[in-house]
Parts: structure tokens; C-alpha cells; sequence
């Protein structure tokens, strides 16, 4: 399994905090979201966005290959003041 | 040496262990530039100039507008349309007679930047806008002097320190790697709650004075507040070696 | 109904989803006793008093000290001696002349807090000591008026929320039972940094600013912030059943 | 084990964020409290104060009971302001 975090206002416009997702077929960081996305069609215009993502509490990218029982984080970039 | 004047007003912070009397004359000998006089930039500046920081360069070119007044706390309506960063300047001059203000009445460009970051200690960056983030990244990078970030919008902040004096630190290209799909989410366009800035700004205003008194900071790592959810989380952010701004690749 | 003004001043807060028009009315038609107008007071009434709410009581007995300015932002040299609600009234009126601000130039007693209280909608606890805490925990029970805590020394800070109208929600007395070994730690026999009173204090507006406009809030939760780590811990906190105050042998 | 965890002031002031220590002969708060001044005689002021527990994330007394393996985090009460 994977689980999978959403925080600050990604959470909001998701309506979801957090979710388990087989870890079937993912690879890495880009495959997650792709299967996200299949599930949760309406996540697609979240993920087009420019989103962070952590791996274990890691600032990480997209290429950041996943294993079974990784936590993966996505969140908003912030740049207000 | 702290005069009988300084050492009474100040005295509720020179008592604690971490600061005492050397502390404050740290503070007192300090120069800071503050990059934005607005939602960030007003609790950052109130409490540096309340507690005693020597010289505060504060720099914005914006007016003040009456859509500012809901969490610029600094402002009031017979201030609108008047510069944020003169008119900042002579309240915290009222409120610190002591502290030596100087006003940089214009959006900090590379030339500005250049001219005045080889002269502080630190950099705030109270701006709103990825654009003026990756320019005060680069500065603070290329003349060696700790950044302290703050952001906000809607309910979130985020928080993060950079100290080019060590090998290790990263940057804020190191976690904001790409301007292609870079974000145009600021205050205007998305909102915020007010009080929000005051969390941010509280806690760039206590890692700017550690920084000044000496006092370890944690750097390689970004906070992210959630206002809605009043949580925070912290992620560690690792220098990345292809990062065009502090990388091997640069 | 806001007016064109109303919807322009505020636009940075209605333009949020949470917020929007009927957030602002419910802000407008808020009223909100802060008790105490020291270090936690101040940023509290600051920021309330520019995101609308329509009335605020703010109660403090105390005179500005020249110890206070190195952490109470909205005074200044010239107000040293001046009753501190009396004061912040007039900053906080120019700021924004739509709020009805009612200053209660006296420490709340049990007398006083049985007036006020049951006419507003959520008391904010900025006090210095546990007396004072005990006492409007009481009250609040009493009145069934929602609490939100903050409290700050040194490089630290405490918050939490208190909802008398909720069965299962924990008062100050739940975490806090004896009043023997009470510590007598204030910022006047400790000391205290600043901007931690930024932090605590945005977290306590932003907290009002939520119930006011019906949104969630946490409670049976003690938030500590540690700013000499930069990091907040959460603790659960479970109504006793044994509390004086609110369980069943009061 | 226990793992016992200072936070704030009281961590400054022990000048210890965290330890582990033999779960053996403790069985509540209190006799974690004993078991630690006898390890650090210098704890002993800090340990007069008013100080608050947290067992496994929660708020606690001393006399709440211990099993190996729970967390204890003791830090002080604020109520300045």
C-alpha cells in the first residue's frame, strides 16, 4: 500500500485528507498520480497545477520512485505575502 | 555597553538566558533588510523594531490600498495611497525612536539588491510573488547572507530559513525548482485570512532574532501551516546538486 | 447586506470559499471580549479589529509600562502610564472606524465577566496568570461561550479551545486541575521573546475568526509551540470526569 | 523501554530533548519521575515545578499507569501572555 496525504488547501479542494492506494503498478511519484487520477477523475485539474510533493517527510519530485508502505505528501506551493 | 534607558526597556527579553545582555547589543548592532511591507512585512517589522534591532531596511514600492487594510495592520485608511514602506516607517519610528529605519521606496530589483544586501546580516522575504523570491534567493546566495522565508494565502503559510554560509543548506530553487508552472497565487488573486500572517510573520521574526543573537536555527527544512486544520507539518528539503541557483550545475 | 465599501475593504477575505459574503456578515454582527491587552491582546485586536468583527470589548486594567514596548506593539513611549485598553481603543478605532470597540478599563472579575460574557459570542483569554484563566474557564462553562487560550513565555507558547456547548469538549481546569503548585511564570518573571506573542496570538484570531463564521475548530487538543526548536507539538486532551469545573463532581 | 521526551523550557533547562529508559520497576508516571531523579539528581528542581505529562500523545497525571513501549513527554505549563 501506499498512503497517500493531502494538506493545506489542496486538502480543501479535494475534499480529502488522506487515502490508502494499492501500491500495484506504481513506481514512482508520476505513476501515483496517474492512478490518483484514474480513481478520482475530478483530482485532474488539482494535479495540473503546480503541486509539492514530500516522499516520508522528504521534499521529492515527480521521478521519486515509491516502494510499498512509502507516505507520499502532495501540497500547494504557497508564494502570498 | 546597554544603556540604563536600554536595559529597562528591554528587559523583559535581555532576562532570558538565550538572550541576556549580549544578546540585546547583538540585536542593537544588527541590520536587517525587510523585502515587503505588506501582510508579511508589517508583524515582521513591528516586533524587530520593538525589540530593539539597531537598523531595519524596509523596501516596497506599493501604495496602500483599501483592500490592504483587512490584515495590514501597519495601515489605515487615511494612509491609502501613500508608499507602504514610507509610511510603515514612521509608525515604527513612533513606536522605537531607537531603531535606525531606512525607507527603500521601490520593488527590490537585482541592481537594489545588490547595492544593499553586501551591508546587512539578514534578508526577510515578505514579498508576494515567486518572482521576487528567486531574485532575493539568488542575492542572499551570491553575498552569503541567511534568508528567512515566510509565504501566504487563503488559510496556509509556509516557512523556511536559508544560510548560504553553510555547504549543506538548500535554497528556495532547491524546493521551487521550476518558474515554467510557477504559481501566481498571492493575496490578491486567492485571498487571505488575516491573522494567518501574523503566525507566518511571528515566526520569521523569531528565527530573524536567533539568527542575530547566534542562537541555532533549523535550516533544510519546510514548514507548511494549515490554518483550517490549525496543524503543522514539517518536511526536509536535502540541497539538491542540479539546482540551477546553488547546485554544482549553477 | 455589505455595503460597496464593506464588500471592497474586506474582498481579500470574502474572495475565500470559507469566507465569502455571508462569512463577513457573520463577522459583522460578532461580538468578542479579548481580556487582557498585553503581549497576546494586542495582535489579537489587531487583527480582529481589520478583518470587521463589529464589536469588540477589550478589557484590561493595566497601565503601558516602558518594559511593555519591547513586545506590545500597538504602544509607544508617549503612552507609557495610559490605561492599556484605553489606549489600544483609539489605535484600533483609527484603524478601522467600523468596529464598535467598548473598552472595560479594569481587571474582569467574576462581577464583571458575569455582565459581559453572556452577551458575546466568544471570549479570547490573553491574560498573564492562572487566576485570571481559572476564572473566565469558569464563566465561559458557566455562560456556555466558546474560550480560546493563548498563553507565552520565554520561547514558548500554549493554545487551545474550549467549547462549553460541546458535552465532550475539556476546560482549562481538565488540563490544568490544582491551583497549589500554579506557577507564577509570566513574562514579567521570566521574560519572554516578542514575536512568539505573533504566533500565538495570530493562532488565537484565527481560531475566533473560524468559529465566528461557523467553520470547525479543534478542541480537546493542547498546542505547545516551542520557538526556540521552531516546532509544534499537539496533545490530546480528554475531558475529566473529575474536573471541578466541568465534570460531574463540580 | 520508555521513551521519554522533554519539550520547551524543560528540555532547555534539563539540557535533554529525549531518552530511553528500562521500563523495569516502573509503572506509572510517578515512578518514571522517581526512576529519572535518581538517574539525574539535577532533575530534581525541574521536577518540583509544575510540569505537565503526555502519555502516548495524551494529557496525563502522575498517576497514570505505564506499559513498555509508551511515550512520555513532560513540558511546562505556560500561562503568561
Amino acid at each position: 500500500m501506499i498512503n497517500v496525504l493531502f494538506f493545506a488547501s489542496l486538502r480543501e479542494q479535494l475534499g480529502s485528507e488522506k487515502l490508502e492506494l494499492s501500491s500495484d503498478g506504481i513506481t514512482d511519484v508520476q505513476s501515483l498520480l496517474s492512478a490518483l487520477t484514474k480513481l478520482h477523475p475530478n483530482y485532474n485539474n488539482a494535479f495540473n497545477q503546480s503541486i509539492l510533493v514530500a516522499v516520508n517527510q522528504e521534499m521529492s519530485t515527480r521521478e521519486q520512485t515509491l516502494k510499498p508502505g512509502d507516505e507520499v505528501a502532495f501540497f500547494p506551493p504557497v508564494t502570498g505575502g | 555597553m546597554l544603556s540604563t534607558q536600554e536595559k529597562l526597556r528591554y528587559s523583559r527579553q535581555i532576562m532570558l538566558n538565550k538572550v541576556g545582555e549580549q544578546g540585546q547589543l547583538k540585536l542593537r548592532n544588527a541590520t536587517v533588510l525587510i523585502v515587503g511591507m505588506g501582510g508579511l512585512g508589517n508583524p515582521v517589522a513591528l516586533y524587530l523594531a520593538a525589540a530593539g534591532v539597531g537598523k531595519l531596511l524596509i523596501a516596497d514600492g506599493d501604495e496602500v490600498d483599501i483592500t490592504n487594510l483587512q490584515r495590514q495592520v501597519l495601515f489605515s485608511q487615511q494612509d491609502v495611497k501613500l508608499n507602504k514602506a514610507d509610511t510603515a516607517s514612521e509608525k515604527l519610528q513612533l513606536n522605537n525612536p531607537d531603531v535606525d529605519i531606512e525607507v527603500i521606496d521601490e520593488m527590490l530589483d537585482e541592481e537594489l539588491a545588490d547595492y544593499y544586501i553586501p551591508n546587512v546580516d539578514l534578508v526577510i522575504d515578505c514579498t508576494d510573488n515567486i518572482a521576487a523570491r528567486y531574485l532575493l534567493n539568488k542575492a542572499c546566495l551570491q553575498h552569503k547572507k541567511p534568508l528567512i522565508l515566510g509565504a501566504a494565502t487563503g488559510f496556509d503559510g509556509q516557512q523556511m530559513v536559508i544560510d548560504p554560509n553553510n555547504q549543506e543548506s538548500a535554497c528556495y530553487q532547491c524546493v521551487f525548482p521550476s518558474a515554467e508552472n510557477a504559481p501566481v497565487n498571492n493575496c490578491q488573486t486567492i485571498g487571505i485570512l488575516g491573522p494567518i500572517l501574523a503566525v507566518i510573520g511571528g515566526v520569521q521574526a523569531t528565527e530573524a532574532l536567533k539568527i542575530l543573537m547566534g542562537l541555532p536555527v533549523k535550516t533544510n527544512r519546510l514548514a507548511l501551516y494549515d490554518g483550517l486544520n490549525q496543524q503543522w507539518q514539517y518536511f526536509n528539503v536535502k540541497k539538491q546538486t542540479s539546482c540551477t541557483a546553488c547546485g554544482h550545475s549553477k
